[in-house]
C-alpha cells in the first residue's frame, strides 16, 4: 500500500454496555484503525455487538448506553465534540448506510429528497439542484427509470433498489468514510451481487461494513474483522483471513460455508450477561481450549494478522 | 383517485339518510306524551281541565297524531328543502335557535379544539422523545388523573372555587347585560374563561396520551435512526421525520374531533348555563321538543361523517401508502 | 426502559381493581349498617359513622361499599357486552372480508356518526330506570371503538401463512377463529375491556349527574348525584361528595392504567 | 431542547390571543348577536301626555296613601333573579319568566290580584262589587290607561277581552258568561246564567284574566305562537323595553300613565335569569340581583343555611303552601280498610320525611291534609305522630298479622301484602324518589312489604295510566302553592262532576268528598268556602284517605342594602302585584 495513504479513524479500547434490568455488555475493549481508501468488513454472528459498534462510534446509540474509550477521526475526538460539531461530521464526512430491507427510509418523505437532504445540510444547496444531484446518483448506480422513481415514495421501491438508494444517499454530500450495516440483509443472489458491484464502484470512498454474507464481505473488503461475543478475535487482510483463518472461531466458522463442505460446530455463543465467560469467550466451544484460555489473551500480531488466542503467544 | 372519493361521499350520504330515519324513529316512538312537555305540566292539566279542546287543536297543529308513515314523509320533505319546522319550547324556527346555540359552542370548542392541539402535540412530544425521561414521568400522570375525573365534577368544584368563592369569574350566564361592542367581546370572554379552561384541560390530556405513545413508538424506527446519521441537526429530525409521521394518527383524531365541534360538552354546558348545542340537545330530549331532537341528530350524523371523510382525505394527503392503497382497492 | 415502567404501573392498576372487586364481593360484611335504613340526617362524620350520613339519614359508607358493587358491577357488564359485541362483529369482517366486512364498517360508521348522549337519554326514556337499562343504554354506542381496532388486528391476524394453511386443511371456521384468531387478541381485548369498564363508569356518572341514572340501586353517581342535589358543596359537606368522586377517578384510573400500559406492553 | 420551550411558549401567547380574536372576530364578524336588544315599537317615547295620573277615587281599598309631594325615592334600577328563561315574550301563554311575571301584573292588566292575605283586590279594576246571586258583576277600570304601543285602553277592548277568553281561550269558569255591557265612559257589568262570578275571580286570578288589546288579538286564534313584539303588549305598569337572549335578560321600564295602585316608585324592571338556583344565590350574596322570584318554587331549605347571617340578605322566610301528600289506594285490598290506613299512618317517619322535603325547617304536619297558609286550615284536627309500635299494634289488631313467618304481614285473607309505591312523574324526580324511599324504609320497618314501581318513575304515560286506573297502594303527589285555593283535596277526588272532563287522579270514591269538594270551590262567600274545608279536613281525619308529609317553610331571599318596604307576602316572596307601588330606594 503507498504511503498516501494516512490515518482516517482510529478507535482505541471502545467498550458499550446498557444498564437496566438486566446489564448488557454489547461491545468489549475493541480497537481497530481504518485508513483512507480501505475496505474494512466487520463479520460476526448476529449479537455480536458489530452493528452497536458502528452506531458508538457516531453516537447514535439511545441515551441509556455507557460508552467508553476513545474515537479519533482524523484530528478529532468523536467523544469530545458537541452535539453541533458531530452533526457537522455525520453526513458530510463520515456517512451512515442502514439495511436496505428494514425501513431505513422516510416512509413520508420522496426518496430524491431524501437522497438529496445531506446536500442541502451540509453543501448549501437549494432542494431543487439537489434533488437533480440525487437523480444522477441513482442513474449512477442503475436503479433504471431514475427520472420517476426519484419522485416516488420508499415503498414502491423492491429492497434492493432501497438499498442502493441508501449508497447514493450515504455519498451524496461527498463523505469520505462510508459505514454500512447489513447492507444484504433479506436479499436475494442477485441483488447482493448487484450491491456488491455498487460499493465496488465507489472509488475514493473509505468503507466499513458490517455483514453476515461472509462471501459478500470476501468480494467486497480489502481488511477482515470478525467479531465473537462482544469481542474482537480476528483481523487480516480478506484473502490471507480465507486461506489462512488463524483463530478457531474463524476457522469453524469458514468450515461451516457450503464451499467448504458445512461442518457445523456445535453449541452457540455465550449470552452477554453469563458469568463465567471470563477470558476467551469462545473457550466452551474449542477444541483447543487449554488453561491459559481462562485469562482473557490480548491481541497478538502474527505478521500483520491480529489474533485473540493464547497459541499465537 | 376521483372514483374513490366519490364512494366515499356516497356512503356519507347513505350513512346520513339511515341516520335521519333512525333518529326519527327513535324520536317519535319515545315514551311520554309530547304534549305535556309541549306547553309544561301545570299549563298542560290546567287546559285538560277547562279548555281540552284548544289541546286537541295543538295536538292537531303539530300533527302528533297523525300515523308515523305520514309523519316520516313530511319530515323527509322539510329536511330535503332545509326548512327543519318549529322548535316546540320557544316556537321559533328550529334553525335560528340553531343559529345562536351554535355560535356560542363553537365559542367555546373553536379555541378549546386549537389549544389543546397545540398543547397536547408539544406537551406529547417533549414526553414522547424521552419516554421515562423526568419530563414523562411529571406529565404522564397529571394528564392520566385529569382523563379520569369525571368532568361535572371539576366543573362544579372549579364553578365554587373560582366563580363565588374568589370572584374570579362571573358565576353564571354566557354575557353580562347590556354592554356592547368591545365590553361585550370583553365580557364574553370574561364569562368563557373558567368553561374553557375545563375543557382545554380534558381536551389537552387526550391529544397529549394520543401524541406521547405516538412519538415514542415512531422515535425507535429506523429511518429516524438515519435521518440522525445525516447530520442534520435535531431540529430536522424533530419537525420533518420524527413529527411528520406522527401527523398520521394524531391528524385523525383531529377530525374526529371536529365531528363533535358542534355537539358541545353537555356537561359543562349544563353546569354553566351554557346555552350551547350541548345543553339545547340535552333539553329537546328530555323535553320531548321532536323538531329540535332530530334536528340535533341529523346535524350531529352530518358533523361525524363529514369529519370521518375529512379525516380520511387528509390521512391519504399526508400517507402516500394510504392513497395508493385508496386507489387500489376499488 | 418503557416495559418496566408500564408493568410498575399496570400492576398498580392492578391493585386497585382487585382492591375494589374485593369491596364489592364482601359489601354485606363490610359495610356497617344497611344502607337504606333511615336515620338523623346529614350528621358529621364520627365514630358510628365513618363518612357521615346523607339527607336520608343512611349511612354514606355503607351507601359508598354497596356503590362499589352497582358502579363496578354496571362497568364490567357493559364492558362485557362492548367486548362481546366488538369482538364477534370484528370477527365476523376481519376473518370474512368482503361483503360481511364492507356492511359492518358501515355499521360501525353508522353507530359511530349517532351522537353518544343524546342516544342514551333517549333510550333512557325507552327503558324503565334500573341498572339493567342504564348498561344497555351505555353500550350500544360504546362498541365501536372496539370492533374497528380489533378488526384490523384480526385483518392482520388472517393474513398470516398459518390461517391460511389452516383454511386449506379444511378446518372448520369457528375452530380457526377460537383457537387460533382468538388467543392472539388476547391482549387487545384485555385492554378494550379495561377501557371500555372506565368508558362506562364515566358515562354513568355523566348520567347520574343530569338525572338519568338509576333511583332505585345506590351507585357512585347516584349518591354524587344527590350530594349535588343537596348543594353539599356549598354546605361544605365534603365528606358527602368527595368519597364518591375519588373513587370513581380512582377506580376509572386503575382500568385505564391496565388498558392504556397493557396496551403499550403489545406493541 | 431551550430553543424548543420558548418556541412553544411564543406559539402559545399566540394562540391565546388568537383564542381571544376569535372570540372577537366570531363577534364582529360573525352576524351580530341575533338577540339584538329589539326596542319596542312604541312608537317613540310617549311623552308623558296624558292627564296627571288619576288618584284612585273611592277604590275599594287603597293602598298606603301616596306620602308626601316630594314623593319617595324611586328605585333606578330593580333586577329580580328567576330561574325561569328569559325566551317565549307572549302574554297570552304563562310560559317562562315573562309569563310567570305577569301574575304580578308587572306588563298586563289583570282585573284584580290576590293580596297578603289571599283577598281580592281591585287592580286594573277601580272598584267592583257582586251581587248577592253571585250572577252579576258591576266593574269600573282606570280610565287614563294606556296600552305599550301608546293607542289608549277602549270600552271596546274590555268587551273584546270577555268575549276573547270566553269564545278563542275558551276559559271554562266564563262558559256562563251571557251579557257583557258597558254602563258609562268607564264603567261595565257582566252577566252570568249561574253563581260563576266568585268562581271565575277566584280560578283565573293568575290564568291570564287581563284586558286584550283588540287591535293585536281581534281574530287571532293561534295566539301562543305568536312571537313578534306585539306579543307583549299589555296596559300594566311596566312596559317590555329589550331582551337578550344571551345574556338572559329582559328589561321593563314604568309607564306612568298606569299606576294602578298609585304612583309607580320603580322605574325600571330587569329580569335576570339564572341557570339554577345555587348560582342565582350566589350572585344575589355578590351583589347581583336584588330579589328572588320564580313562581312556586321557593329556594331550597338545603341551599338557604349557606347564606344565613350573610348582611342585608333577608331569607324572606315564610309559611309555605306548598305540600306533598300521600294518598292511600282505596278501591283495592288492603287500602280499602280504614284500620290498615289508619296504622299506617302512624309508621310513617314523618321527620325525616320533613328532613327531606325542608331540611331542618320542615315540621311534621296535622291529620287534616292542609297546611296552616291555606286558607280555612282548622287547628283543631290532631297532628300525625310517628309511632312504629302503635302502628304495628292497629296492624295487629285490624288482622294484619306475619302468618307464614316471613317476615312480612299478610292480609287477614292469609294473602300476601307487596305494597307498590308510585312517586307522581316530573322532570325533577329528586324529592320524590326520596320520600319514597322514606316510605318504603318506614312500611319495611313494621313489617309490610313494598315496592318502587319502576315503571312509573322514568315514563310519564305510564304513571298516568296507572293513577288514573287507580292501579296503585300509594301514591305521592305535590300541590303547588298556586293551587292553594282549590286545595291538595283536587288531587284526591276519584272522580269529576258530571260534564266535567279532566284527570283525576284519587282512588278514594265518596260522595262526600265529592259534595264537599265541589261547594267549596264554588262557595259565593267565604263562610261557605271556609265551612267545607273544615268538612273535608275532618273527612280527611277520620278516613285516612290521604296524609300531607310536612308542612314547609317557603324562603323568598332579598337584599335590604339599596331598597326598602319590601312586602314578603306568604309562599310568594317580596315581589307581587303591590311591589311596583311600595318599593322605595334608601
Amino acid at each position: 500500500m503507498d504511503e498516501t495513504r494516512q490515518i482516517l479513524l482510529r478507535v482505541e479500547d471502545l467498550s458499550v454496555s446498557f444498564e437496566g434490568k438486566n446489564f448488557v455488555q454489547a461491545v468489549e475493549h475493541v480497537s481497530l484503525e481504518v485508513f483512507t481508501g480501505d475496505r474494512l468488513c466487520i463479520i460476526g454472528e448476529t449479537g455480536s455487538g458489530k452493528s452497536i459498534l458502528l452506531l458508538a462510534i457516531l453516537r447514535l446509540l439511545s441515551p441509556t448506553a455507557r460508552v467508553t474509550g476513545s474515537v479519533r477521526y482524523r484530528d478529532q475526538d468523536l467523544f469530545r465534540l458537541t452535539e453541533k460539531q458531530l452533526d457537522a461530521i455525520r453526513g458530510s464526512r463520515i456517512s451512515y448506510v442502514p439495511q436496505g430491507s428494514g425501513n431505513g427510509m422516510n416512509p413520508l418523505l420522496r426518496v430524491g429528497f431524501q437522497v438529496a437532504e445531506p446536500l442541502i445540510a451540509h453543501r448549501g444547496m437549494k432542494r431543487k439542484p439537489a434533488e437533480a444531484r440525487a437523480v444522477e446518483l441513482l442513474r449512477r448506480f442503475h436503479l433504471g427509470r431514475e427520472e420517476t422513481i426519484a419522485r416516488q415514495y420508499p415503498f414502491t421501491y423492491s429492497g434492493g433498489m432501497r438499498q442502493r438508494a441508501l449508497i447514493a444517499m450515504g455519498i451524496s454530500a461527498g463523505a469520505e468514510l462510508l459505514f454500512a450495516d447489513e447492507p444484504t440483509k433479506g436479499l436475494d443472489e442477485t441483488r447482493v451481487l448487484l450491491t456488491a458491484e455498487a460499493f465496488n464502484a465507489l472509488e475514493g470512498q473509505t468503507l466499513v461494513c458490517v455483514t453476515h454474507d461472509l462471501n459478500f464481505a470476501r468480494r467486497v473488503s480489502s481488511r477482515v474483522c470478525v467479531m465473537y461475543a462482544a469481542n474482537q478475535v480476528e483481523a487480516a487482510p480478506t484473502e490471507e483471513l480465507f486461506r489462512k483463518p488463524l483463530h478457531p472461531y474463524t476457522r469453524d466458522m469458514l468450515a461451516a460455508m457450503p464451499e467448504n463442505g458445512l461442518r457445523f460446530r456445535p453449541g452457540y455463543a455465550p449470552a452477554h450477561n453469563d458469568a463465567d465467560t471470563a477470558g476467551c469467550k469462545y473457550r466452551l466451544r474449542c477444541d483447543r481450549c487449554s488453561e491459559k484460555c481462562r485469562q482473557t489473551p490480548p491481541m497478538f500480531d502474527v505478521g500483520g494478522h491480529q489474533v485473540r488466542c493464547w497459541q499465537y503467544e | 383517485m376521483l372514483l374513490h372519493v366519490t364512494k366515499k361521499v356516497l356512503i356519507a350520504i347513505l350513512t346520513i339518510w339511515l341516520i335521519i330515519t333512525i333518529s326519527f324513529v327513535l324520536v317519535h316512538t319515545m315514551p311520554g306524551d309530547p304534549i305535556i312537555f309541549l306547553i309544561g305540566e301545570e299549563e298542560y292539566y290546567y287546559l285538560l281541565d277547562n279548555d281540552p279542546a284548544y289541546l286537541d287543536q295543538l295536538i292537531e297543529k303539530y300533527g302528533l297524531n297523525d300515523d308515523m308513515g305520514t309523519q316520516y314523509a313530511r319530515y323527509m320533505r322539510s329536511v330535503a328543502t332545509l326548512d327543519f319546522g318549529e322548535s316546540y319550547s320557544n316556537h321559533k324556527p328550529v334553525l335560528e335557535n340553531f343559529l345562536s346555540a351554535a355560535k356560542w359552542t363553537l365559542r367555546l370548542s373553536i379555541p378549546t379544539l386549537i389549544v389543546a392541539c397545540f398543547l397536547g402535540a408539544v406537551l406529547g412530544i417533549h414526553a414522547g422523545i424521552h419516554p421515562g425521561g423526568r419530563f414523562d414521568r411529571i406529565t404522564t400522570p397529571i394528564f392520566l388523573v385529569l382523563n379520569t375525573i369525571p368532568s361535572n365534577c371539576l366543573s362544579l368544584l372549579l364553578l365554587i372555587l373560582f366563580a363565588y368563592k374568589l370572584k374570579w369569574v362571573p358565576i353564571n350566564g354566557m354575557v353580562s347585560p347590556g354592554v356592547m361592542g368591545a365590553a361585550r367581546t370583553a365580557s364574553i370572554l370574561h364569562h368563557m374563561a373558567l368553561p374553557l379552561f375545563i375543557l382545554i384541560i380534558f381536551r389537552t390530556s387526550g391529544d397529549f396520551m394520543l401524541m406521547k405513545s405516538t412519538v415514542s413508538q415512531i422515535r425507535s424506527e429506523e429511518y429516524v435512526l438515519t435521518a440522525r446519521s445525516k447530520g442534520i441537526g435535531r431540529q430536522k429530525v424533530l419537525f420533518r421525520h420524527v413529527l411528520k409521521n406522527a401527523l398520521v394518527p394524531y391528524s385523525t383524531s383531529l377530525c374526529m374531533q371536529l365531528g363533535s365541534l358542534l355537539s358541545g360538552s353537555m356537561i359543562v354546558e349544563v353546569v354553566f348555563g351554557w346555552k350551547g348545542m350541548g345543553q339545547m340537545m340535552y333539553t329537546a330530549v328530555s323535553n320531548r321538543d321532536f323538531a329540535t331532537a332530530q334536528f340535533c341528530f341529523l346535524l350531529s350524523a352530518v358533523c361525524v361523517v363529514l369529519s370521518n371523510l375529512l379525516g380520511d382525505i387528509v390521512n391519504a394527503a399526508i400517507d402516500p401508502r394510504i392513497r395508493r392503497e385508496a386507489g387500489a382497492d376499488d | 426502559m418503557t416495559k418496566l415502567k408500564s408493568n410498575k404501573a399496570m400492576l398498580a392498576g392492578l391493585v386497585i381493581i382487585a382492591f375494589f372487586v374485593l369491596v364489592a364481593c364482601l359489601a354485606d360484611l363490610l359495610s356497617p349498617y344497611d344502607p337504606s335504613a333511615l336515620g338523623v340526617a346529614y350528621q358529621k362524620p364520627s365514630a358510628e359513622h365513618l363518612l357521615g350520613t346523607n339527607d336520608l339519614g343512611q349511612d354514606i359508607f355503607s351507601e359508598m361499599i354497596y356503590g362499589v358493587r352497582v358502579s363496578l358491577f354496571l362497568g364490567i357488564f357493559s364492558a362485557l357486552i362492548v367486548t362481546f359485541v366488538g369482538s364477534t362483529l370484528a370477527l365476523i369482517a376481519g376473518y370474512y372480508g368482503g361483503a360481511a366486512d364492507r356492511i359492518i364498517c358501515a355499521l360501525t360508521d353508522i353507530a359511530m356518526a349517532v351522537p353518544s348522549l343524546p342516544l342514551t337519554l333517549l333510550l333512557i326514556a325507552y327503558l324503565k330506570s334500573g341498572v339493567f337499562s342504564l348498561v344497555l343504554a351505555i353500550s350500544i354506542t360504546a362498541w365501536t371503538g372496539t370492533a374497528r381496532i380489533l378488526r384490523s388486528r384480526v385483518r392482520q391476524i388472517c393474513q398470516l401463512p398459518y390461517i391460511k394453511i389452516e383454511k386449506t386443511l379444511g378446518v372448520k371456521t369457528p375452530v380457526i377463529l377460537f383457537r387460533h384468531v382468538l388467543p392472539n387478541l388476547k391482549d387487545i381485548l384485555l385492554t378494550r375491556m379495561a377501557l371500555s369498564v372506565s368508558g362506562a363508569m364515566m358515562t354513568e356518572s355523566g348520567l347520574s349527574f343530569l338525572g338519568l341514572g338509576t333511583y332505585g340501586q345506590k351507585s357512585w353517581g347516584n349518591i354524587l348525584h344527590f350530594a349535588f342535589f343537596r348543594n353539599s358543596i356549598l354546605r361544605g359537606q365534603v365528606w358527602w361528595y368527595l368519597p364518591p368522586i375519588i373513587c370513581i377517578c380512582v377506580a376509572v384510573m386503575g382500568f385505564m392504567l391496565v388498558g392504556y400500559y397493557g396496551q403499550q406492553k403489545k406493541d | 431542547m431551550k430553543r424548543i420551550l420558548a418556541l412553544t411558549l411564543a406559539l402559545l401567547l399566540c394562540i391565546g390571543l388568537f383564542a381571544g380574536c376569535s372570540g372577537e372576530t366570531k363577534n364582529n364578524g360573525g352576524t351580530a348577536p341575533t338577540a339584538a336588544p329589539t326596542q319596542q315599537p312604541s312608537g317613540g317615547e310617549s311623552a308623558p301626555t296624558a292627564a296627571p295620573t288619576q288618584q284612585p277615587s273611592g277604590g275599594e281599598t287603597a293602598p298606603t296613601e301616596a306620602p308626601a309631594p316630594e314623593g319617595p325615592k324611586h328605585v333606578a334600577n330593580l333586577i329580580v333573579g328567576t330561574t325561569a328563561a328569559n325566551n317565549t315574550f307572549n302574554m297570552t301563554g304563562q310560559k317562562d319568566a315573562f309569563g310567570r311575571m305577569n301574575y304580578n301584573g308587572l306588563t298586563q292588566g289583570n282585573f284584580v290580584y290576590r293580596d297578603e292575605n289571599g283577598d281580592l283586590k281591585p287592580y286594573f279594576f277601580e272598584s267592583y262589587q257582586i251581587s248577592e246571586d253571585g250572577t252579576v258583576l258591576d266593574f269600573t277600570w282606570h280610565e287614563g290607561a294606556i296600552w305599550h304601543d301608546g293607542q289608549p285602553v277602549t270600552a271596546d277592548d274590555i268587551v273584546f277581552s270577555f268575549e276573547y277568553m270566553r269564545d278563542v281561550k275558551k276559559v271554562g269558569s266564563l262558559s256562563n258568561l251571557v251579557n257583557i255591557e258597558i254602563l258609562g265612559d268607564h264603567a261595565g257589568r257582566l252577566t252570568f246564567s249561574h253563581p260563576d262570578v266568585y268562581y271565575w275571580m277566584n280560578t283565573s286570578v293568575m290564568n291570564t284574566s287581563c284586558v286584550y288589546a283588540k287591535h293585536i288579538w281581534e281574530g287571532v286564534t293561534d295566539y301562543s305562537s305568536v312571537t313578534g313584539p306585539e306579543a307583549a303588549i299589555g296596559c300594566g305598569p311596566f312596559k317590555l323595553v329589550s331582551y337578550d337572549l344571551d345574556s338572559q335578560t329582559s328589561v321593563y321600564e314604568a309607564v306612568p300613565e298606569n299606576a294602578f295602585l298609585g304612583e309607580i316608585t320603580v322605574d325600571k324592571v330587569t329580569v335576570q335569569s339564572y341557570a339554577d338556583q345555587a348560582s342565582l344565590m350566589m350572585a344575589m350574596a355578590n351583589g347581583e340581583c336584588d330579589a328572588y322570584y320564580t313562581y312556586a318554587s321557593p329556594i331550597d331549605a338545603t341551599l338557604i343555611d349557606s347564606f344565613t347571617g350573610m348582611p342585608d340578605l333577608d331569607l324572606g322566610e315564610s309559611p309555605f303552601a306548598g305540600s306533598y301528600q300521600m294518598l292511600f289506594g282505596c278501591s283495592r285490598a288492603p287500602g280499602d280498610d280504614v284500620d290498615f290506613r289508619q296504622a299506617i299512618a302512624y309508621a310513617i317517619d314523618y321527620p325525616t320525611a320533613a328532613t327531606t322535603i325542608n331540611g331542618e325547617y320542615g315540621r311534621p304536619s296535622n291529620r287534616g291534609v292542609l297546611n296552616p297558609s291555606i286558607k280555612g286550615f282548622d287547628s283543631s284536627i290532631a297532628m300525625l305522630e310517628y309511632d312504629p309500635e302503635t302502628a304495628k299494634s292497629m296492624l295487629e289488631a285490624a288482622g294484619y298479622k306475619d302468618v307464614n313467618g316471613d317476615g312480612w304481614r299478610e292480609a287477614p285473607d292469609g294473602s300476601a301484602i307487596d305494597l307498590s309505591v308510585i312517586p307522581q312523574y316530573s322532570s325533577n324526580m329528586e324529592v320524590r324518589s326520596r320520600l319514597g324511599e322514606t316510605v318504603v324504609a318506614s312500611l319495611k320497618a313494621v313489617g309490610v312489604n313494598c315496592h318502587i314501581d319502576e315503571e312509573a318513575i322514568s315514563n310519564s304515560e305510564i304513571w298516568e295510566d296507572k293513577v288514573t286506573k287507580e292501579d296503585y297502594d300509594i301514591s305521592i303527589t305535590f300541590c303547588t302553592s298556586g293551587m292553594s285555593y282549590s286545595t291538595p283535596f283536587r288531587y284526591m277526588l276519584a272522580e269529576l262532576r258530571e260534564g266535567d272532563s279532566g284527570w283525576h287522579w284519587g282512588s278514594y270514591h265518596s260522595q262526600e268528598l265529592k259534595d264537599y269538594y265541589y261547594a267549596m270551590t264554588e262557595a259565593i262567600n267565604d263562610e261557605a268556602y271556609l265551612e267545607n274545608s273544615k268538612k273535608l279536613q275532618h273527612l280527611a281525619d277520620d278516613e285516612m284517605f290521604a296524609l300531607t308529609f310536612a308542612w314547609q317553610t317557603s324562603f323568598f331571599p332579598f337584599r335590604t342594602d339599596k331598597i326598602e318596604n319590601w312586602g314578603n307576602w306568604k309562599s310568594w316572596g317580596v315581589i307581587n302585584s303591590e311591589t311596583w307601588f311600595r318599593i322605595t330606594a334608601k
